[in-house]
């Protein structure tokens, strides 16, 4: 309905393959950039900044990580939670070794430290795939949360046994600690989310993106037309990690300003995968509606009862969030396994033929 | 306007050089090849049409020579053609669908020495005629897929014809030559010889001068306020005239740009790309995508058809009026707003006339439910009257005057008159030469004092000024009561139902009205499938029972509209049947330009004209038919007749005098 | 038309020579000491009753399969143990019986892989997708759209695969291993499941393929119209083992052949 | 060489000073792997019949157990909740067939896999929901089952031996031998397994596929009941059950996917493997590797043996 897509020709394959071919949609872009990082930042409370958009773009940019993996070169996953920690233990480590250093690049840095581990655990997949890589990652998913808890180096040997987040500074004005202002926190959050994801959009693209996906839709395939199945489903396996270490690195600094090694066990695996599904596999703005959906919902269900004049108790959201993810899991598997993207898919298709209905 | 070329640019050639220094870095043609639009700006296109003309003079061709251009709507064809005028030589373009037997004709007739054809299969036509075209002395090609084993003694490939021409024109005087002989090209003198395929007959050669087609092309130009920013789709047929004019002619005039379509199958595709300002069709392509239109939206959900049908409504009846600055109540243009917002922009969107400013319909009657709904949509479509004899403009309809029966007013230049028998004459800078090699029959066309027939019967319509074209002029009969029988008139408002692809009506020194019938296989066999009825081909949904009934209702409707037009009252349809078969122009049932052609039907379905008329209720036929691939069949059917109860003729005079 | 003539084939330089190779899985023998060669340029068809072992010799040749005897020299070098990628990265490209297409991709995306060899752009460029990287993108993009141009596929270009009906899907196949250029093209019944009129393009464009691009071709097929048209040299394969080879003629009036083709219904 | 020396020699050294407490850690082991191996038992019979990789068999225990003791607080006999809490299970595999597996027929084995994961966390809210989040004390005795240990003064020390252990032990045997002489001996086990090669064939047993699902999944959830019951009796019932549970998923690593064999012995390899890695070797690296030395056993096996020790070799075919 939106679109005019008349006139829009294209004179180059560069204008052909941009990013958002489509004027309509580079102005919808725009438009949803413009909010993010002024209206919102301007007119937002502490509790939007803080509790909703922080964390729906943290898990955004993990729901990317893993879709990378999972969606993309079609291995499963079920250490996400471990990557992440892995991205904020060696974020901690390395702005206590290194305290002069910037923050900001060390979270970035971080993300080197869970490609590196990603790695090691990715090695399995030259031999085994489908549930049996998922054992794999399981264990790394355990390991990794046993040295959370178990090496003491880990979290400077605080008593706690969690990370402190130190405070830091960026040009003089704090972004972590509890000095921070959510505000500040929010909008380093997002830029990061911003170009990783467009970093991560050109890549599915290009050469990697298609290696990767040839690899997911039959690999026996792929082989044979000279991709290396190793040597590519390790790549995704790094970047993936890459991202999700940033997330969790993220989640700690940026978010939570303090963690303990329960953060990132097999529970928040699961919650990132089922943003995944739910999200659309395969799908980078798919993985944005993952996010939002899994974690708002409990959100809703705490406020939309409450305001109605029915408060659920937290233990009550909680279980009926379990209920609902579990439920809605299922029910995309079977109506559209290609989730809430497929969805928006469908929705701009209808837009763009519009009136017609195909 | 005064990006206008100036009077001394009187030629082609000399136009693209003009058009090269003033708008060089403009583009001039695209063609969406590989994937993406190809782009060349006017500077270029000089560039291969210097070295494209220069390799055709190192090919041997002469001055006065004559080239035939084979093909679809390529940019090199389109070179080609300015290629062989800057030396002075006459392009030849021929349809790309000609089979080899009517392509030879042409190229015998016109004494072609070099043939430009686009692609293998057309050069596999070439060949299998080369041995009746002593003349043809050497084939161009344009895609060299297949062609690479050929022998290539006689054949060439356009880029080895450029190459040729660019070492050659590392010679200055070499340049310089072809300059003076772009300098010796006058306006007088041949530029094309278009053949029309005519609906009795052989083709035609049309000789058209520089000024002929430059003159009327810029008169167009001038008449729609067409500048260097238009955007074209060059996608009918190369040899057309209708094509020459808008997607060589004007362009050249006005500096636009051209855009030649990836494939046949991608036009639609394309077109919405490019987004037209500037268009140009037949009523059948309009025609087709309204019914593609409708069919689509019977599959949309109740609702979204609803709101659909209710806007195209709204936009009947007050889209016109606002499209045409009537004064329009403010509700009415803000519901327009809504509609324009929901269906009418995206509608034009999908059919790539988003950015249409003028559109034109010619060749035919188009239906005025047709016409009605493209203007309701805010498409300024508008009718035009016109002839390969006369470089296509006769009449056409200025902005704000828009009558769904007429044709327009008498163009810039151009003067009409009607002689005794109702015989439309025209006299213009646009009136061609002469028939090649044929000066009987130009004699029998051009009057003495410069007039030419149009063939086609018509009047002046005294309220609106406009010129209104009944039908060909020896067409028009009358039945063995006298009553007056104008039988495209019929057919055509047979055709505006979108299930009726094709009607042939007789009833000229005949008892009373007849038609046979072609169903629109994507209509009708959308409408089945709603309706459960099975179908394995066109022959058994043609002969089916409910579409009969269906039809039925459509000419009786038509009836009934006879009845209501008073002087066609007694010329109503009797009789009708559903051919087994489409019309097909590789049959010879339709022109190259898809009219049919009554006589031929009627020769070839003479069971069923007699059948018609002695009263049966069925009848059995068997045709000949060529298939896709050139191979012959026979297909035999037995085809019912149905007829219809007369409507009683009321006598409004009566009515209204009571 | 065919480019070369015979007497080029039979005199022509050896691209690919199997030599008493044997194949077998568990206790069942799928190819029993067979041996033939293909010649550069010509068009070479393997035939054979059902289960005859031609697409294990077709995967042997490309490295899928690993034969427990026999030796495999192509392009002058032998081996008897190569990984897929190494066969491909050496210039031998198939196609799949069963279209084995990347579901999820457009025909332009699918294509586009066939292309991951020639690439080179790292990681880095990857992700910035902008100068060297781009220029790559388009370069390679334009050998692919001649690919889709030469295929006429022009309308599917964006397409996903998994919705486009099995002949074009075949098409797409076929335009992916050509991308990757090879210089042997394996096809694994290029015409399976199609009608006359789709038989009869694909048959086109093979020869078209060979013609065109000059690239040698080993096909197995079942329709033998088909087989004796298009190929230069055919070799007939029985329960693994080669009965017979020779040209299309050769082998027609072969009574071995006449005899298996008879013993198996077909 | 220090560190070697306490990896490859002091570990056994200690086995061979105090037998009694090996022989203890092997009987903890043997235990706690018949435990992983009745759990990988309900993944392998479900495997089995529908190539279902059901991730939720580790909640299903925990579903089981918790609905048991659950409806007995809320009033209702041990005898009677636990019959209840049979048809509880029938109805969850009637609703899983009907629900879940009907409409995902013919999908990718992944897509299958995934819905499961949907199906633990539906099961783990509605489980929490209606009974709440707290751990619960399972009714051991009030069905019937034995409490206390037997100590026996062997090898120059004290082995203990819980008594819910043996029973344990013993109740574990008897459903593999019931399973087994089900699935040997009767019609529908014949159908199961014929289904299991082919499901033409099972069809032509005159079972519907529909039938077979309902009816493996009730049995796998038989066994998640008894195996929740055995499990909450030695600790408690609560869903912090369902990370041990996932052990199971390298107990079917080892053994295979479709093997029931397989899942016994993967189960006490893995057990006894665990207890003995935690009790000599998890010192050295600081305790609690128990929590992943399972998978690190699978993983290493998956590397060199990747159909597990009785699952069949897969022959990839293009």
């Amino acid at each position: 309905m939106f679109y005019r897509e008349a006139g829009q020709y294209k004179t180059s394959y560069a204008a052909d393959q941009a990013t958002f071919p489509i004027l309509q949609d580079r102005i919808g872009i725009g438009i949803i950039l413009f909010v993010a990082a002024v209206i919102i930042p301007l007119f937002g409370n502490d509790f939007l900044l803080q509790a909703v958009m922080t964390p729906f773009l943290v898990f955004a940019l993990a729901t990317i990580g893993l879709n990378l993996l999972t969606g993309y070169t079609g291995l499963l996953s079920l250490g996400t939670g471990a990557f992440m920690g892995v991205g904020a233990y060696a974020c901690y480590k390395l702005t206590t070794i290194f305290p002069d250093v910037n923050i900001i690049v060390w979270i970035v840095c971080s993300g080197f430290f869970s490609a590196a581990v990603g790695v090691l655990f990715g090695l399995p997949s030259l031999r085994i795939k489908g549930f049996y890589l998922a054992v794999a990652t399981l264990a790394a998913q355990f390991f990794l949360s046993w040295c959370f808890i178990r090496v003491p180096w880990l979290y400077n040997y605080n008593v706690s046994g969690a990370i402190e987040v130190p405070q830091r500074s960026l040009f003089g004005i704090p972004v972590t600690g509890p000095n921070s202002a959510p505000v500040t926190r929010y909008l380093i959050v997002l830029t990061i989310v911003v170009v990783m994801t467009w970093l991560a959009s050109n890549l599915i693209r290009g050469r990697i993106g298609r290696m990767w996906m040839a690899v997911r839709d039959m690999d026996i395939a792929a082989e044979l037309i000279g991709i290396r199945l190793l040597n590519t489903k390790l790549l995704a396996f790094a970047v993936s990690s890459f991202y999700c270490g940033v997330a969790g690195a993220m989640m700690v600094f940026l978010w939570y300003g303090g963690a303990e090694a329960d953060v990132f066990s097999i529970n928040q695996s699961f919650t990132i995968l089922f943003m995944v599904i739910i999200g659309g596999l395969g799908s980078l703005v798919g993985s944005f509606f993952g996010a939002a959906l899994i974690y708002i919902l409990p959100i809703i269900l705490r406020f939309v009862p409450a305001e109605l004049g029915v408060p659920l108790n937290a233990a009550t959201v909680e279980h009926l969030t379990f209920i609902i993810v579990g439920a809605l899991i299922i029910v995309f598997l079977i109506v559209e396994p290609h989730g809430l993207a497929r969805l928006w898919q469908i929705a701009k298709q209808k837009l763009r033929v519009w009136p017609f209905p195909y | 306007m005064g990006a206008h070329a100036p009077a001394d640019a009187d030629t082609f050639p000399k136009l693209l050089i003009h058009n090269a220094r003033i708008r060089g870095a403009r583009p001039a043609i695209r063609h969406k090849d590989l994937g993406i639009w190809q782009t060349w700006t006017w500077a270029q296109v000089l560039d291969e049409v210097r070295a494209f003309s220069v390799g055709l003079e190192e090919l041997g061709v002469k001055r006065g020579d004559t080239i035939a251009i084979i093909g679809s709507n390529k940019p090199r064809l389109y070179w080609a053609m300015c290629a062989a005028q800057a030396i002075g030589a006459v392009p030849v373009p021929i349809y790309a669908d000609s089979v080899a037997d009517e392509m030879a004709y042409v190229l015998d007739h016109a004494e072609v020495k070099i043939a430009i054809a686009e692609n293998q299969e057309q050069v596999d036509k070439l060949l299998s005629v080369s041995d009746k075209l002593p003349k043809l002395a050497h084939i161009v090609y344009d895609e060299p897929r297949g062609l690479r084993d050929y022998d290539h003694a006689r054949l060439t490939w356009i880029d080895q014809v450029q190459k040729n021409g660019r070492d050659a024109l590392k010679d200055p005087e070499r340049l310089r030559r072809w300059e003076r002989s772009v300098a010796d090209t006058r306006g007088g003198d041949l530029a094309i010889i278009l053949y029309t395929s005519g609906t009795t007959g052989r083709p035609k050669g049309v000789m058209l001068t520089h000024e002929n087609v430059l003159i009327s092309a810029r008169n167009g130009n001038l008449f729609d306020q067409l500048g260097e920013n238009e955007e074209v789709i060059a996608y009918l047929p190369i040899a057309w005239v209708g094509d020459h004019i808008f997607s060589y002619a004007q362009s050249y005039v006005a500096g636009f740009c051209v855009n030649c379509p990836e494939a046949g199958e991608t036009v639609v595709e394309d077109r919405r790309e490019i987004g037209t300002t500037y268009a140009f069709a037949p009523p059948r392509i309009y025609e087709n995508l309204l019914t593609l239109t409708m069919v689509r939206m019977e599959d949309a959900g109740a609702l979204k058809r609803r709101m659909f049908h209710f806007f195209i409504d709204f936009a009947r009846k007050w889209g016109e009026k606002i499209l045409n600055g009537e004064k329009v109540p403010l509700w009415a243009r803000l519901v327009y707003k809504i509609g324009d917002f929901l269906v009418y922009a995206p509608l034009k969107n999908r059919f790539g006339l988003s950015k249409i400013r003028v559109g034109y319909t010619a060749g035919e009657a188009i239906g005025p439910e047709i016409f009605r709904f493209y203007r309701a949509l805010g498409v300024n479509l508008k009718q035009l009257y016109g002839q390969t004899e006369a470089s296509v403009y006769i009449t056409a309809q200025p902005d704000g005057e828009i009558y769904a029966d007429t044709v327009g007013k008498p163009n810039i230049d151009v003067d009409v008159k009607i002689d005794d028998s109702g015989e439309v004459l025209f006299k213009s800078p646009g009136v061609f030469q002469g028939y090649y090699k044929d000066p009987e029959k130009t004699a029998e066309t051009k009057t003495p004092d410069g007039w030419v027939r149009t063939g086609d019967a018509g009047f002046f319509d005294p309220k609106t000024g406009h010129l209104k074209i009944i039908d060909r002029a020896k067409d028009v009969g009358r039945l063995n009561d006298g009553t007056l029988f104008a039988p495209k008139y019929i057919e055509n408002k047979l055709k505006f139902y979108p299930n009726i692809k094709e009607a042939v009506a007789y009833g000229d020194k005949r008892d009373y009205v007849t038609v046979m019938l072609n169903i629109d296989l994507v209509a009708v066999g959308s409408w089945a499938e709603r309706n459960n009825i099975i179908y394995g081909s066109y022959q058994e949904l043609a002969g089916h029972p409910r579409v009969y009934e269906m039809i039925e209702k459509h000419v009786d409707e038509v009836n009934r509209s006879l009845v209501e037009e008073g002087p066609m009252a007694g010329a109503q349809i009797r009789r009708f049947l559903i051919l087994h078969k489409e019309l097909d122009a590789d049959d010879g049932e339709l022109t190259r330009t898809q009219k049919v052609r009554r006589g031929f039907i009627a020769e070839r379905y003479q069971p069923l004209v007699t059948a018609l008329y002695d009263g049966s209720k069925e009848a059995d036929i068997s045709t000949e038919v060529t298939f896709e691939d050139g191979r012959k069949g026979v297909i035999s059917a037995r085809v019912a007749i149905r007829d219809l109860t007369p409507i009683p003729v009321r006598k409004p005079a009566m009515e209204k005098a009571a | 038309m065919r480019a070369p003539s015979e007497s080029d084939i039979a005199a022509g330089e050896v691209l690919l020579a199997v030599e008493n190779v044997s194949l077998s899985f568990g206790g069942v023998k799928a190819i029993r000491d067979v041996s033939f060669d293909i010649r550069k340029g010509e068009i070479r068809a393997i035939i054979g009753p059902n289960g005859a072992g031609k697409t294990s010799m077709l995967n042997v040749i490309n490295g899928f399969y690993t034969p427990q005897e026999g030796r495999i020299t192509f392009r002058g070098q032998t081996r008897n143990k190569m990984r897929p990628h190494d066969a491909a990265a050496g210039g031998i490209a198939r196609t799949f019986q069963n279209v084995a297409l990347f579901r999820g991709m457009t025909a332009l995306d699918n294509i586009m892989a066939g292309r991951s060899l020639k690439m080179h752009r790292g990681l880095f460029w990857q992700l910035i997708r902008f100068g060297p990287a781009m220029a790559e993108e388009v370069e390679h993009r334009l050998r692919v759209e001649e690919i889709i141009d030469f295929l006429h596929i022009q309308h599917i270009r964006k397409v996903p695969v998994g919705r486009l009906p099995y002949g074009l899907q075949k098409r797409v196949e076929l335009g992916r291993a050509l991308a990757m250029e090879p210089d042997l093209l394996l096809l694994d019944e290029p015409m399976a499941g199609m009608n006359l009129e789709e038989k009869e393009d694909m048959s086109r464009f093979v020869l078209d393929v060979n013609q065109h691009y000059g690239t040698t071709i080993a096909l197995i097929e079942h329709d033998m119209g088909v087989v004796m048209d298009l190929s230069d040299r055919v070799v007939v394969l029985d329960y693994g083992q080669k009965i017979a080879d020779g040209t299309p003629d050769e082998v027609k009036k072969n009574q071995a052949v006449i005899d298996a083709y008879l013993g198996v219904a077909h | 060489m220090d560190v070697l020396h306490h990896i490859f020699v002091d570990p056994f050294v200690q086995m061979a000073q105090a037998p009694d407490l090996l022989v203890q850690t092997l009987w903890e082991g043997l235990v706690g792997g018949i435990l992983y191996a009745l759990i990988a038992l309900g993944f392998v019979l479900i495997f089995k019949a529908s190539g279902v990789f059901n991730f939720a068999q580790g909640i299903m225990v925990v579903f089981a157990a918790l609905t048991l003791v659950g409806l007995h607080e809320k009033g209702v006999p041990a005898y009677l909740a636990l019959a209840l809490t049979i048809l509880v299970m029938f109805g969850l595999a009637f609703s899983v067939e009907r629900l879940m597996l009907r409409p995902l027929v013919n999908q990718p084995d992944i897509i299958l896999f995934m819905a499961t994961f949907g199906l633990t966390y539906f099961l783990i809210g509605l489980g929490e929901l209606i009974f709440g989040g707290e751990p619960k004390v399972m009714i051991a005795s009030e069905l019937g089952l034995p409490k206390g240990s037997i100590d026996l003064n062997m090898l120059g020390g004290f082995i203990s031996l819980q008594k819910i252990d043996i029973a344990a032990t013993i109740i574990a045997s008897v459903m593999v031998v019931s399973l087994a002489v089900f699935f040997q001996k009767t019609r529908i086990g014949r159908a199961l397994r014929a289904v299991a090669d082919s499901h033409k064939a099972a069809l032509s047993v005159g079972i519907s596929l529909e039938q077979i699902w309902v009816i493996v999944w009730f049995t796998a959830g038989i066994v998640a009941l008894a195996t929740g019951i055995m499990w909450g009796a030695r600790s408690e019932v609560s869903f912090a059950l369902q990370i041990i549970a996932l052990k199971a998923l390298p107990v079917l690593i080892l053994g295979g996917f479709t093997s029931i064999p397989g899942a016994i012995v993967g189960g006490l390899i893995i057990g006894i493997g665990e207890k003995l890695g935690e009790f000599y070797w998890g010192p050295l690296l600081g305790s609690g590797i128990e929590s992943w030395l399972a998978y690190f056993i699978a993983l290493l096996f998956l590397l060199f043996r990747p159909q597990g020790l009785f699952g069949e070799r897969i022959i990839e075919r293009i």
